[in-house]
């Protein structure tokens, strides 16, 4: 058991303060609630310790631990952290503590609520974490069962169906990655002897050896559970639901955090694992990517329901971020992992937003909102920004994302020849962006303000205090998204050696 | 020290002898101290079991018995699930008035035939094993009479238990016409040699074994008597049957099939391949329809005999760990979560559907949790012992070459999410009413506990200890 | 002074720090300190906005270009952007013309926003689009130049719907943004094209590479369509110039300085900013000068047919920008930029005079304690207000005469020398330039049908009749414009040329005399004919409009703005309507949902099946059995043939 | 002359019926005398095998099936007439409450 | 010749009593069938020189587990059940099935006779009680102390399920 990395400490601290407060009395609300907070704006201190002492410069993993556990079946307990996975480990950092600050509105079952949310924060810090498929895998599944029981217990009307709904549909993308990584550790013992789950020394070792059938399979195997979760179209009916249904704090992290491991993995496990196939396939995967932007947009201006409306959004931007890593270059790959931690921070505020509303009206319908600028200056305003940084407004972070996946797309080698017409129908659903958030601001704060809505109290301290930072990150990344890039460059370079090809064809 | 093998049986046996004369003996009122007995003894047979741990091979009493690795595991398994049921008889009994000490004599005699089943080594004892086991269980079953349910259950399991062994019988006839034989190593001897006169004889006596076995193994076709027993016995005997009885069945598979049958297993994988894919879809699919706990981890019970079966049809070096392993991970699941049925269940009137499920976890989280560590383990989630015990016997499978029959095992296991789901649901996501039922009791308490930590830690504890080379 | 230009980003930094005071101040500033603050950023940007055009211009003529980089955006391989100034004529000259406008603007609104309630939100957008306009003009590439488009387009979307409870504010405002961001889709693809062509957004390698021609032709003509539907959208042309009518719904010194003055003549300014690209483009040149001078015909002509004030504007605004697209299109930037200037300050004067107008019958509306619903912009409400605001008649009538381009006035020189500019290139120009005439003969006769139907006659309402001048912070302002649309020709005026030296150096206006008369009769025409018709004494009592007994149905078709909002409703809104209800109400619950939840469904009525073998009977239970031992057996059969 | 063969064919017939009154008869009892028919199927078979193989084991293990199916029968019988007392019935048909 | 006359003279009466048992209506009848059968089977025992096990089959089967089934009918009265009117389809399946099984095994058994039938006479007989009692308690001795058990389990079972706990008072 070497020596502990700060990031074994990431993963127990949160676990730490789940067993902590399963030990507490459950009357105790308050200490829960503040062992909770403290305990995920610990996992946050070290999180920009983190982010003090990661060197950009490395392209490999920084702060490994590595623990061979399983020794008789090569499985390891190796986390790390690089420049794909550092700014998704920052943004579950950040978003925990907001989502659990946002839950200080729960008075059902607080201790177990609050316990499931940093079982959850362990869980999705470790799916960026791991280093080893079978530890991936096991936090990719250990994420699933809190968000099923938040959203089960704590959520809205159809929550049961939701949340069924939510772990079938994973369950079902997941089980077909199993089989691909139970079949690659079988491919890896003879080479091995007790075989192994580092993809590292696959995608050195074992991915030459693949026949283009082979890994053509495995990349499916893979894909499909990345792409439930992201959601790629037509995998994406669990998410409506899931969304609408899940208390604020879990649409919240669904939205900023869940829905980010799909896409993670595209990158970490198929784009090395099988080159030639993540080649092959990838003009498939903009195509979906772009009837997704479209899909979503469209599906998402026709709602009734403020949270159903968001929640369709979030197929439409990942779709931008499908097609960023789909464009297979620098450019797009980078942008889209940025554009991940723009979703993050837009639909998870917008989420929050939608449960600051929910929580002064009981209602989400257009139909009954309306006028709220006028009674809720503050919200109304924030409500806008975050609106505008998710129609990809320029000047704020969900420009940067956008514009720089299109640019990538667009002089994508591994998508042509379509890759300017994809490129064209996806900026397209930057325009369709624009209609639905315009619509969504239009119908719930503009007009006339209804009677029943005219003595709403504005946003307190406590939601203030949620909604600062992300509107901080949101004009940060907007105006200064160089040092975002900077991190992830080596590793990105890196990582896309595989795939790599003549990019500046154009030139 | 050829009795060796034997050892823990013998002491299951003499030790049900005992309780039986102390209960001769017993002045009339609680049986506590019997089941307290009960356990001791079955605590005695997992130290032997454990002292025998590193014994290695041991041929026992002209070649009757064998002690191996497997057998070991087997005998651990079988054990444990014993003993769990015994902590969950204490108060079931005592609640519902059937308060009697030769439960207790049956359970640990029924143990007592798995263990034997466990070290098997000639069809004889194979047969004989399955009786003595199938007999307790008979009496187990309809121990709640005068309830009818109980008692349709017992007559059920054993009119058809009487029809399936029958067959046993007589395919061990044809295999002993065919070759002279009942020593399952001669018998794999004999397979390796040329001599294809006689063969017929062989398969179709080998055909009928697995019928009889394919019935104690609960597998499709032969699986429907299992709802209806599950259901009608009582809680704590269900339990028992669900874990001990398959892991003794699967136990007897192996000596039959990959021991004794072992040179022509390439003959009988085709049968048994789609007799596991049968058994993962029925008994997975039906499962779905289930309103009664009870049906339901019946029909649970018949699904992970299609993954056992499955498992045993893969690669001997991933297949055989992988199957001892899966064994104990389902026990500690499924007694575990019959566990938690018997804590829940209503001392008058036991009402063990979904509905009287609803919302007990606002009143026992508890409770709560370890049903949904249990459920999970049975789905495969990780990180509790289920998912590691799919990962090795899909890895078995894989490995050798039954692909398609991976993939009925997944698509099946997405399947099985829904039903175990639901009684997660129920509990967790109920309308009832906080805390209508009194608290478990200590006994039931502490198997919830013994078994939920278990099924969390139990895969990574055995992959740490050495997992693939235990 | 040298050290100066290191200081030109403070241009765009006042207005953002009058922008963030008012935003983190307390509820409690009073008003008034509000719109100071507010005005006092503007013009401090003006201020120095002046000093780096005084710098500037003590540089020799070839050394007139600065590039200041102020940070590195963002670099990713091959993308390396970085946020810079470029100081040169052209962009000096629109942030001198963008902070003056401005700054009266800002004088302006203290009076006309006086008692709103919201005041504070006014003044900040006011500001904030000050600086989104001025990052626009000064970027030194095209992808900051789109971050200050875009922004600009957002601060015009939160003016339109200032008033956001009216229902119809916040759908004009809405319709705004969209239309623009149409336009803006086909800017976004031209600055993708752009980039992998050039391989970088800064205009000065970008120019070099052109000039040495050293990229395709067909890469440039494609790119540079593309940067002219994101110009359709923001600078109003055909096909989406029908947003800008709309945009009307905003307070009215908004409809000055941003739908008039400014933020709609960006398109203007990207084009003759990017004009190496067009120049090697004639193709999209052709493209240009058809639609400018297409649109200055349609948007006059619809103009006629108009009774709200601020919409007569608004059209005639879209014209003139057509104008002025028309120009930037045949090459003629320094006309263009000349047009926008003067253009700038004579429809700024005439929507705040319009503003002064609006705002003098409101107050008297509200005064008369007239309940009943009344439309202080219609000019059938008006009439004979001459007399009583006489200095916003004299302002208006001033503005109404630059803009019907009499001279000596600022529009005359301007027009004229856009004709000049397209009436020598033959070929596709000749049609525009008949295009531009024959709008010019328009132009000025619904200025006058304007002036005519509120300053002229009795006055046809209460309001009207009780109406009185404007407080002198509004007409103050007024005044100023009056006199800069008297006198901003001059700076350019042929054998003054200024403007053109500066912009252009080398390139002199020209002066056709035959020219000047020709523009000067037709719009005299255009005055005549109007007098004709609308002269108080030609028009009879309860006549809405003279014109419409004489033009029948097509007069109502031009009130109706020629019916193109119906059109795109067919044609656009109710098919993406429609598909998006279809996308939300049926291919997701029954295609996608549908389909997973058939799956379901098909799973669970197999196990039905399934489920019913398990009958209960015990004899039945052994049947089963025996059926599998019979397929056992049979297998076995089977492998013994 | 008599082969193996011969009495295996007998005892598989004899198997057969027993399997076939197994499923048509719904009298408890008869059913389970059919079990018997099909265990002493199995004997015959047994025991000629033991004869044809000159192996003593044969019968030895009929022996010990004999004495299993003794102890069945009582274990049976005793069910029966437990549940007789509880239903009033044999008749198998009628133990149909659990199902699904 | 006077061998197979015998044989199939007593396979007839063996197939014969079995049909009745499993067709006849009357549960005692079925039952004393059934004990017809035994005898011939026991029969069939002595012919092929099995004289301890054909005694043993008479003595507990024929005799005191036939015995045990006639007083248990009786007891109950159940000598028939009523009709029920489910599964129609069963008796027809189940002949078919049956025959089908039957059919099936003697189709396997009868393509290799020759293996079966017993190179030249038949060894010696060698049922005699005294080399079983040695079997029973050398190699057979485990199966033997196993079956001692089951019948103590069988017997305290039946104490179990017979005894009837309600009149008990506990």
């Amino acid at each position: 058991m070497a020596d502990f990395s700060i990031l074994t400490w990431m993963l127990l601290l949160p676990l730490g303060g789940a067993l902590l407060i399963l030990g507490l009395p459950r009357d105790r609300v308050g200490a829960i609630r503040w062992i909770a907070l403290g305990t995920s704006v610990g996992v946050l201190a070290l999180a920009l310790g983190l982010l003090l002492g990661f060197d950009p410069a490395q392209p490999g993993p920084q702060f490994v631990h590595h623990w061979n556990w399983a020794p008789s079946i090569g499985a390891a307990y190796r986390v790390g952290v690089d420049g794909i996975s550092l700014w998704l480990v920052l943004l579950t950092a950040l978003i925990f503590p907001l989502a659990l600050a946002a839950s200080w509105t729960i008075e059902d079952r607080v201790k177990e609520y609050m316990a499931l949310m940093l079982l959850l924060e362990t869980g999705v810090l470790g799916v960026f974490l791991a280093l080893d498929l079978l530890l991936f895998y096991i936090f990719w599944e250990f994420t699933l069962v809190p968000m099923t029981l938040l959203i089960g217990i704590w959520g809205g009307p159809r929550r049961v169906y939701a949340a069924v709904k939510f772990f079938l549909y994973t369950m079902a993308g997941s089980v077909f990655m199993l089989v691909a990584i139970v079949a690659l550790w079988l491919l890896s013992r003879p080479l091995t002897g007790t075989g192994t789950f580092d993809p590292a020394w696959m995608a050195a070792h074992l991915s030459p050896l693949l026949s283009q059938e082979a890994q053509r399979w495995l990349f499916l195997a893979f894909g499909l559970a990345f792409a439930i979760k992201v959601p790629m179209w037509p995998l994406h009916s669990w998410l409506p639901d899931a969304h609408v249904e899940a208390p604020t704090a879990g649409s919240v992290i669904l939205a900023a955090l869940l829905l980010k491991m799909g896409a993670y993995g595209f990158l970490r496990f198929n784009f090395s694992l099988f080159p030639t196939a993540a080649q092959e396939l990838a003009l498939p995967l903009a195509i979906l990517a772009v009837v997704a932007i479209l899909y979503g947009a469209l599906a998402s201006y026709a709602q009734d329901d403020f949270k159903r409306l968001v929640a369709f959004s979030s197929v439409s931007h990942m779709g931008f971020v499908m097609l960023g890593l789909s464009a297979m270059n620098p450019l797009g790959v980078q942008a889209a992992l940025l554009q991940m931690v723009n979703h993050g921070l837009s639909t998870g505020g917008l989420f929050l937003l939608v449960g600051m509303l929910y929580e002064r009206t009981h209602t989400r319908d257009f139909r009954e909102l309306g006028g709220l600028w006028k009674a809720l200056p503050v919200y109304g305003g924030i409500l806008i920004v975050v609106g505008l940084s998710s129609m990809g407004l320029p000047g704020l972070n969900g420009f940067v994302g956008e514009f720089l996946v299109l640019l990538g797309a667009f002089g994508s080698a591994a998508l042509r020849p379509a890759a300017h017409g994809l490129t064209a129908l996806a900026a397209f659903g930057v325009v369709l962006a624009a209609v639905y958030i315009l619509t969504m601001i239009l119908r719930v704060l503009h007009g006339p303000l209804p009677e029943r809505w005219r003595g709403l109290p504005d946003l307190n301290g406590r939601e203030l205090a949620i909604m600062a930072p992300l509107l901080v990150l949101i004009l940060l990344i907007g105006l200064y998204p160089l040092p975002f890039f900077a991190a992830m460059q080596a590793s990105v370079q890196y990582g896309l050696a595989a795939v790599a090809q003549p990019i500046w064809a154009l030139r | 020290m050829v009795w060796m093998p034997l050892l823990p049986t013998l002491i299951l046996t003499a030790g049900a002898l005992g309780l039986l004369l102390a209960e001769a003996f017993r002045r009339p009122g609680s049986t506590t101290g019997m089941a307290w007995g009960a356990l001791g003894i079955t605590a005695l047979g997992m130290g032997a079991t454990s002292a025998l741990a590193t014994w290695g091979t041991i041929e026992g009493i002209y070649s009757m018995v064998l002690w191996d690795r497997s057998a070991f595991w087997l005998s651990l398994t079988i054990l444990v699930g014993a003993g769990i049921a015994i902590l969950l008889s204490r108060h079931y009994l005592a609640d519902r008035g059937i308060e009697r000490g030769e439960y207790y004599v049956f359970l640990l005699l029924a143990a007592a035939g798995m263990l034997l089943m466990a070290v098997a080594a000639d069809l004889l004892i194979v047969f004989l094993a399955l009786e003595w086991l199938s007999f307790p269980l008979y009496v187990l079953a309809g121990f709640a009479r005068p309830r009818v349910e109980s008692e349709e259950a017992a007559l059920k399991y054993f009119l058809l238990g009487a029809f399936a062994s029958a067959f046993l019988v007589f395919g061990i006839a044809l295999i002993f016409a065919g070759t002279g034989l009942t020593n399952l190593n001669d018998l794999a001897a004999w397979l390796r040699r040329p001599d294809p006169d006689a063969q017929p004889l062989v398969w179709v006596g080998g055909a009928l074994l697995l019928v009889a076995l394919g019935f104690k193994v609960a597998a499709v076709p032969f699986h429907l008597w299992t709802p209806d027993v599950y259901e009608g016995a009582p809680t704590p005997v269900t339990g028992f049957m669900a874990a001990a009885t398959k892991t003794a069945a699967v136990a007897a598979l192996i000596r039959v099939f990959l021991i004794g049958m072992g040179p022509a297993l390439a003959l009988w994988s085709g049968p048994v391949a789609l007799m596991a894919v049968a058994t993962m879809i029925v008994g997975n699919g039906v499962a779905l329809l289930q309103s009664n706990f009870k049906r339901m981890m019946a029909y649970s019970s018949i699904a992970h005999a299609g993954y056992l079966l499955m498992g045993l049809l893969g690669d001997p070096a991933l297949a055989v760990p992988g199957v001892m392993f899966y064994l104990l991970a389902y026990t500690l699941a499924t007694m575990g979560a019959f566990a938690v049925a018997v804590g829940m269940a209503d001392p008058h009137g036991e009402d063990q559907s979904f509905r009287a499920y609803a919302g007990v976890a606002r009143g026992s989280p508890g409770m709560g949790t370890a049903m949904a560590i249990f459920m999970l383990s049975l789905i495969g989630v990780p990180p509790t012992a289920g998912f590691f015990a799919k990962l090795l016997l899909f890895a078995a499978a894989w490995q050798a070459g039954w692909v398609a029959l991976v993939m009925v095992g997944i698509i099946t296991t997405v399947i099985s999410a829904y039903f175990y789901l639901r009684v997660v649901v129920a509990m967790w996501m109920g309308p009832g009413e906080a805390a209508r039922l009194p608290g478990p009791y200590p006994w039931v308490r502490f198997s919830v506990a013994l078994t939920g930590v278990g099924t969390l830690l139990l895969g990574v504890l055995w992959l740490m200890l050495g997992g693939l080379s235990l | 002074m040298e050290a100066l230009f290191e200081w030109s980003w403070l241009i765009i930094a006042f207005p953002l720090l009058g922008f963030l005071i008012n935003l983190v101040s307390t509820g409690q500033t009073r008003e008034r300190t509000i719109g100071i603050v507010a005005s006092t950023a503007a013009a401090a940007s003006f201020g120095m906005s002046a000093l780096i055009f005084v710098a500037l211009l003590a540089r020799p003529p070839e050394a007139r270009l600065v590039e200041i980089s102020l940070y590195r955006w963002a670099m990713v391989p091959p993308l390396t952007a970085e946020v810079g100034l470029r100081i040169d004529p052209l962009s000096t000259t629109m942030a001198l013309v963008v902070t003056l406008v401005g700054t009266l603007i800002h004088v302006y609104s203290i009076g006309y926003m006086a008692g709103d309630p919201h005041i504070r939100r006014f003044f900040m957008f006011l500001n904030l689009f000050l600086a989104s306009m001025l990052l626009l003009v000064l970027a030194d590439n095209f992808l900051v130049l789109f971050v200050g488009w875009e922004l600009v387009g957002l601060c015009s979307y939160l003016l339109i719907g200032f008033w956001f409870e009216v229902p119809y504010n916040a759908w004009a405002g809405r319709k705004a943004f969209i239309v623009n961001r149409i336009g803006d889709f086909g800017f976004t693809l031209g600055l993708l094209l752009l980039f992998w062509t050039f391989g970088t957004f800064r205009y000065e390698p970008i120019f070099e590479a052109v000039e040495h021609h050293a990229v395709e032709a067909g890469a440039v003509t494609l790119i540079t369509l593309l940067l002219f539907a994101g110009v359709t959208g923001k600078s109003a042309q055909i096909p989406l110039y029908v947003w800008l009518p709309d945009a009307m719904a905003g307070p009215t010194p908004v409809s000055a300085l941003i739908h008039a003055a400014t933020m709609v003549t960006a398109g203007v300014y990207l084009i003759a900013r990017a004009h190496p690209l067009f120049a090697m483009a004639p193709l999209t040149q052709g493209v240009v000068m058809l639609i400018g001078a297409a649109t200055a015909l349609w948007a006059a002509l619809i103009a006629i047919g108009q009774f709200d004030i601020k919409r007569v504007l608004a059209f005639s605004t879209i014209s003139q920008l057509g104008y002025m697209v028309a120009a930037a299109g045949a090459g003629a930037s320094a006309a263009a930029i000349f047009h926008l200037g003067t253009h700038a300050f004579f429809k700024a004067l005439l929507f705040l005079g319009a503003g002064s107008v609006i705002h003098a019958l409101e107050h008297a509306h509200r005064h008369h304690g007239d309940p009943s619903p009344f439309d202080p912009n219609d000019m059938r409400q008006m009439g004979g207000l001459a007399r009583r605001m006489p200095v916003t008649f004299w302002a208006y009538g001033i503005g109404a005469a630059a803009l019907a381009g009499l001279p000596p006035l600022a529009g005359f020189w301007s027009k004229d020398e856009i004709l000049i500019g397209l009436g020598g290139a033959g070929g596709w120009a000749t049609l525009a330039y008949g295009f531009l005439l024959t709008a010019a003969f328009f132009t000025a006769f619904y200025m006058t049908r304007q002036v005519l139907m509120i300053f002229g006659g009795a006055p046809r309402s209460p309001a009207a009749a009780h109406a009185e001048e404007s407080p002198a912070v509004m007409t103050v302002p007024l005044g100023l414009f009056a006199l800069f649309s008297i006198a901003a020709g001059w700076i350019n005026a042929p054998g003054l040329g200024a403007l053109s030296a500066w912009l252009e150096p080398g390139h002199l206006p020209v002066f056709h005399p035959e020219q000047a008369l020709l523009a000067t009769l037709i719009a005299l025409a255009g005055i005549g004919t109007a007098w004709a018709i609308y002269r108080p004494q030609a028009w009879p009592k309860g006549v809405e409009d003279p014109l419409r007994p004489a033009l029948r149905g097509f007069f109502t078709a031009l009130t109706r703005k020629l019916y193109v909002d119906e059109l795109y409703d067919i044609l656009f809104i109710r098919p993406f309507n429609g598909v998006a209800r279809v996308v939300a109400d049926v291919v997701e619950p029954y295609g996608i949902d549908g389909a997973v939840n058939a799956l379901a469904r098909l799973v669970r009525s197999a196990a039905g099946g399934v489920r019913r073998w398990s009958s209960g009977y015990v004899r039945q239970y052994g049947l089963s059995m025996l059926i599998g031992a019979v397929l056992l057996v049979f297998y076995i059969l089977w492998m013994l043939r | 002359m008599v082969t193996l063969t011969h009495y295996l064919v007998l005892s598989t017939i004899l198997f057969g019926i027993g399997a076939v009154g197994f499923l048509i008869r719904r009298n408890a009892l008869i059913v389970f005398m059919c079990v018997e028919l099909m265990l002493n199927a199995a004997g015959l078979a047994f025991v000629a095998a033991s004869r044809y193989r000159g192996l003593l084991e044969g019968q030895l293990t009929v022996f010990f099936v004999l004495t299993v199916a003794a102890a069945e029968v009582a274990v049976g019988l005793a069910l029966m007439v437990a549940i007789f007392r509880t239903k009033r019935t044999t008749n198998v048909d009628e133990l149909s409450s659990l199902r699904g | 010749m006077g061998e197979l006359i015998v044989f199939y003279l007593l396979a007839g009466i063996a197939v014969a009593t079995a049909l009745a048992m499993v067709i006849t209506r009357n549960a005692i009848h079925s039952a004393l069938f059934l004990v017809l059968n035994l005898v011939v089977v026991a029969v069939f025992y002595l012919l092929l020189g099995a004289p301890f096990v054909a005694m043993v089959q008479i003595a507990v089967y024929a005799g005191a587990v036939m015995v045990l089934f006639l007083f248990v009918i009786m007891m109950l009265g159940a000598e028939r059940v009523g009709g029920t009117a489910g599964l129609r389809w069963q008796v027809p399946l189940a002949a078919t099935l049956g025959a089908a099984l039957v059919g099936g095994a003697l189709f396997a058994f009868l393509q290799t006779p020759a293996g079966l039938a017993p190179a030249g006479s038949p060894p010696a007989p060698l049922g005699d009680p005294v080399a079983i009692g040695e079997r029973l308690l050398t190699t057979y001795v485990l199966p033997f102390e196993i079956t001692s058990v089951l019948l103590l389990i069988a017997m305290v079972g039946v104490v179990v399920l017979a005894r009837d706990f309600r009149s008990e008072g506990k």
